[in-house]
């Protein structure tokens, strides 16, 4: 861990409500990606919590752009860099709604044309910026302005969605590991071509919980497995290690769902069926890292 | 002079211009009948005759804002569009021009469906002339190259910093095959220099929150860099003539002087006006022709004084009239306008025909061409 | 250049965050064994991880910092005004 | 004005000899345009093209109504389309067949027959003849322009050197 910069790249202090997973995740993201670096932000949290005009809180270049748009703009923007002979990080920091919902097409072409951007969606499974309403990532039974009684549906599996672009890399992560953001942003940059990273940004008004229990809601939806960090380098699946540990005897999910306000209308039958989506989920998790370390 | 004419599309013009312009990132999206720009250019890069990064994204939003990402680094950078891809990006063509970026659009005018159409018609460019972006229209291939060659010089200019838009008739004019002259243009387009580019060294923010009042000052700024905007297409379009010999004004005037009658059109409909006012002098009736080049900013000085105007509309504003003869009268409230709607869809429109709206014309009438007297 | 929505960087562009607090940290120096973890969750990075002090004209009160805190040596305490 | 209608099929090459006309007139120091009229139509659907030669610059975009000349490449869209359609008294009709057409007394008719010309080169692409290349021999000995233009239209359009050969033979076998 010190080998983590104590240099903040983020001015004090950004608008965020207090105990903001997605700014916590940001902090480390930007010192893995050091100054030479340009932050693409479609509409979302972390347009307006970044300053009013004429300052700003970041010291590095910001560009934001239109909700549907943050894949395109970083892939236009890259591609001149590179024609010009600079390497500089364009990394987007975008939201589940402009990444699962209205910016997935953009998103899905930039994949596909192996442009060269990292692509960070920081998931707080709803439209936060807009008073939490449901998105595509909001899972099975969470409670938004647009889900009154809960979501009926399942949240959209966007790491399989994105993997099945067969990216270099690819990982996700949990604002409740820094280090573990961190390494993964550092080792994303080093390599050449799109890489995505999916980070769980708990939110205490949205997910109804007190913003002291951001981290520790985080480190929960590890614990209990409905959330596994994990990253894919090429072909080569690795467990990150909070989710290995956890993965031996994982919590159950109810005390996760019970732990937040959001989910207070889940019925036995939903957190049951919530808890078998979790069970399966850790099977195919496990058995991919098996089969990578097998065929290594 | 025939030595020096190639036969070309006007949609293979506008890439040769493209290609003479030197643009680092060209972002776009396959649509009929702009295919042959982006087919062309993708040509160009593969085959290396090119020095530019083509980028054949997923859709025309992500063709504007990929041009919007590689503009901001201080790059040149075009796209080309038509009909449902020009609507498709409309929200980043108003990202464009408020981030005050010069990128080059190439838009082949087509209707929109439904029902399905692919024919001519200003519907598209015209829904979207309050986007910010400066709109000419062209005529011919040769002025579809020149054009092409001038926007990028005009875009860039430090006074202007908005994108431009050049619009050419489907398949009219951008399948049509005109000898034109591919005039190298040397050093008619100065080096960009951006000054709003992003450089990591000097971090700056772009497009965060703008509070109301000073918002309002960014959008006066962009009124003042249209206005400008007239200068410098004057003198780009002096300079060119003075370079190359070919002269374009923002209006064509065409038997002008003494005429009593004149056919307003734009684009194609505007040069085969020409023939149809060769036609009416023939039978004694004054004619003469404005073709309206320049639509954004629109043209502050129309000698219409004392003339009566035919303006042909090949686009409609439903509940309120064509557009072209909309804006001339709110410009010019005196003006005597006899307006037509005409050509949309593709509808064909001859040069016999326009003489045929000249004689008949009834001045503060709309006639839809095409549609019987007694139904109007 | 063109008049348009440039912001450059300054500390305190979104206002003094501290006036959004109602309860504030204190820090036990006595028990508190600089273990670091506080500051490296702090959203805000308002604790200098040398030496625990809490900028308290950012710091916005969420807590986290003593929420995982392991030898829970920081307390929050309601704010006076 | 001497205005050209063109009547073909898709994928037979009418387009690109339309351009090919229109650049030899150029090169021969005159204006010209040539223009397909675009449908949905696909390889094998009847198409026309046009192509205008002029001494001054031309400013028609509309399709012509009323030709000088009919050019048929395919006589078999004869069976669906009126090729005559305006064409104007006294004008003229190439056609591309090795058979006795007749046309009403009023038009002058010149043949010849392009596809036996092609196939005795073997140049045929995709299983189709090509028709563009010899009709563009026939339409200069009929006078659009002069062999020495039309060969350099043919030449900077196609590398294959039988496209002049049987632009040759077309010019010879004319009537």
């Amino acid at each position: 861990m010190t080998e983590i910069p104590k240099e903040e790249m983020l001015l004090k202090c950004p608008s965020t409500c207090a105990g903001c997973g997605s700014l916590l995740a940001l902090r480390y993201i930007l010192k893995a990606a050091g100054k030479d670096t340009v932050l693409v932000i479609p509409a979302c949290c972390n347009s307006v919590i970044q300053g009013v005009y004429p300052y700003m809180l970041h010291t590095v270049p910001v560009y934001n752009i239109a909700f549907a748009a943050a894949a395109a703009c970083a892939s236009g923007m890259s591609e001149a860099f590179r024609a010009v002979g600079k390497k500089t990080n364009v990394i987007v920091y975008a939201g589940d709604g402009g990444t699962a919902d209205i910016g997935i097409q953009a998103l899905s072409g930039a994949l596909e044309r192996g442009e060269d951007f990292l692509y960070i969606c920081y998931d707080n499974e709803a439209y936060g910026n807009t008073g939490m309403q449901r998105s595509g990532a909001t899972p099975l039974g969470a409670i938004t302005t647009t889900t009154p009684n809960g979501k009926t549906v399942n949240k959209k599996d966007l790491d399989r969605i994105i993997e099945a672009h067969n990216l270099p890399y690819q990982a996700t992560a949990c604002a409740s590991y820094p280090a573990d953001i961190y390494n993964k942003v550092k080792k994303a940059l080093s390599i050449p071509g799109p890489k995505f990273m999916h980070i769980l940004a708990p939110c205490p008004p949205g997910w109804r919980t007190p913003s002291e229990k951001t981290v520790e809601i985080g480190k929960m939806a590890v614990k209990s497995g409905i959330w596994v960090l994990w990253e894919k380098e090429y072909d080569k699946f690795t467990i990150s290690a909070p989710s290995r540990a956890a993965m031996k005897k994982p919590a159950p999910v109810i005390d996760y769902l019970k732990a937040q306000g959001r989910f207070r209308k889940v019925d036995e039958a939903t957190a049951a069926r919530i808890q078998a989506q979790v069970d399966k989920n850790l099977k195919k998790v496990a058995a991919e890292a098996a089969y990578s370390e097998e065929n290594a | 002079m025939s030595e020096k004419l190639v036969m070309s599309t006007g949609n293979k013009a506008m890439a040769s211009a493209v290609k003479m312009a030197k643009p680092t990132v060209v972002a776009a999206y396959p649509i009929t009948p702009q295919t042959e720009v982006i087919e062309s250019i993708a040509d160009y890069v593969e085959s290396g005759a090119m020095d530019a990064r083509y980028i054949p994204v997923e859709s025309e939003h992500s063709a504007m804002t990929a041009c919007i990402g590689a503009s901001i680094t201080g790059v040149r950078v075009f796209t080309a569009t038509s009909s449902h891809g020009l609507l498709y990006m409309h929200e980043m063509l108003h990202w464009a021009a408020g981030a005050r970026l010069p990128i080059v659009m190439g838009q082949v005018n087509r209707t929109l469906a439904p029902g399905w159409n692919i024919w001519a018609e200003h519907s598209d460019a015209l829904s979207q002339r309050d986007t910010g972006w400066l709109q000419v229209y062209v005529s011919t291939v040769q002025e579809a190259y020149d054009a092409t060659l001038m926007a990028f010089r005009i875009a860039e200019d430090n006074r202007v910093l908005l994108p431009v838009m050049i619009n050419m008739d489907g398949f009219l004019l951008s399948h049509i095959m005109q000898p034109f002259e591919m005039t190298e243009p040397g050093d008619f387009i100065p080096p960009l220099n951006l000054p709003q580019k992003i450089d990591v060294n000097d971090p700056k923010g772009y497009g965060a929150m703008s509070p109301s009042d000073i918002h309002f000052t960014f959008r006066y700024d962009m009124e003042k860099a249209m206005k400008n905007s007239r200068t410098v297409i004057a003198e780009t379009e002096a300079e060119f003539a003075k370079r190359f010999g070919r002269s374009y004004a923002p209006v064509e005037e065409y038997l002008w002087d003494d005429a009593d009658v004149v056919i307003v059109a734009m684009g194609t409909l505007g040069k085969e006006a020409e023939v149809a006012a060769d036609l009416l002098r023939k039978e004694g009736i004054k004619a003469g022709v404005m073709r309206v080049r320049w639509l954004r900013p629109f043209p502050l000085d129309m000698k219409i004084a004392g003339k009566e105007l035919v303006v042909i509309d090949r686009d409609y504003s439903f509940g309120f009239g064509g557009v072209l003869a909309g804006e001339i009268q709110a410009r010019y409230p005196e003006a005597k306008i006899a307006r037509v709607i005409a050509g949309l869809g593709g509808q064909e429109v001859t040069y016999e025909d326009m003489a045929e709206l000249v004689r008949t014309r009834k001045i503060g009438t709309e006639f839809w061409f095409g549609i019987p007297s007694e139904e109007q | 250049m063109p008049k348009m929505t440039i912001s450059v960087p300054k500390e305190g562009a979104m206002g003094q965050t501290g006036s959004w607090r109602t309860f504030r940290p204190v820090v036990n120096r006595e028990i508190c064994n600089h273990c670091g973890i506080c500051a490296m969750y702090c959203p805000d990075a308002v604790i200098d991880p040398d030496n625990e002090e809490i900028d308290l004209v950012y710091c916005k009160g969420c807590g986290i910092c003593a929420n995982e805190c392991p030898k829970k040596c920081i307390e929050m305490v309601r704010e006076e005004h | 004005m001497y205005e050209i209608r063109i009547h073909s099929r898709g994928g037979q090459g009418g387009v690109t000899a339309a351009r090919m006309m229109a650049a030899a007139a150029v090169k021969d120091g005159k204006f010209a345009t040539a223009c397909p009229f675009y449908g949905a139509e696909r390889r094998g659907a009847p198409i026309v093209s046009f192509v205008r030669i002029d001494d001054h610059p031309v400013r028609i975009y509309s399709q012509i109504k009323k030709p000088d000349m009919i050019i048929v490449l395919d006589p078999t869209v004869m069976d669906t389309v009126n090729v005559l359609d305006g064409l104007k008294e006294g004008g003229a009709i190439f056609i591309n067949t090795h058979e006795d057409v007749q046309f009403p007394k009023q038009f002058t008719v010149h043949k010849a027959d392009l596809t036996g010309i092609a196939l005795s080169e073997n140049l045929v692409v995709a299983g189709s003849p090509i028709l563009n290349t010899p009709v563009i021999g026939a339409l200069a000995k009929l006078g659009l322009f002069t062999p020495e233009s039309g060969t350099k239209a043919i030449t900077e359009t196609f590398a294959d050197p039988r496209n002049v050969t049987v632009a040759k033979k077309a010019y010879d076998e004319v009537n």
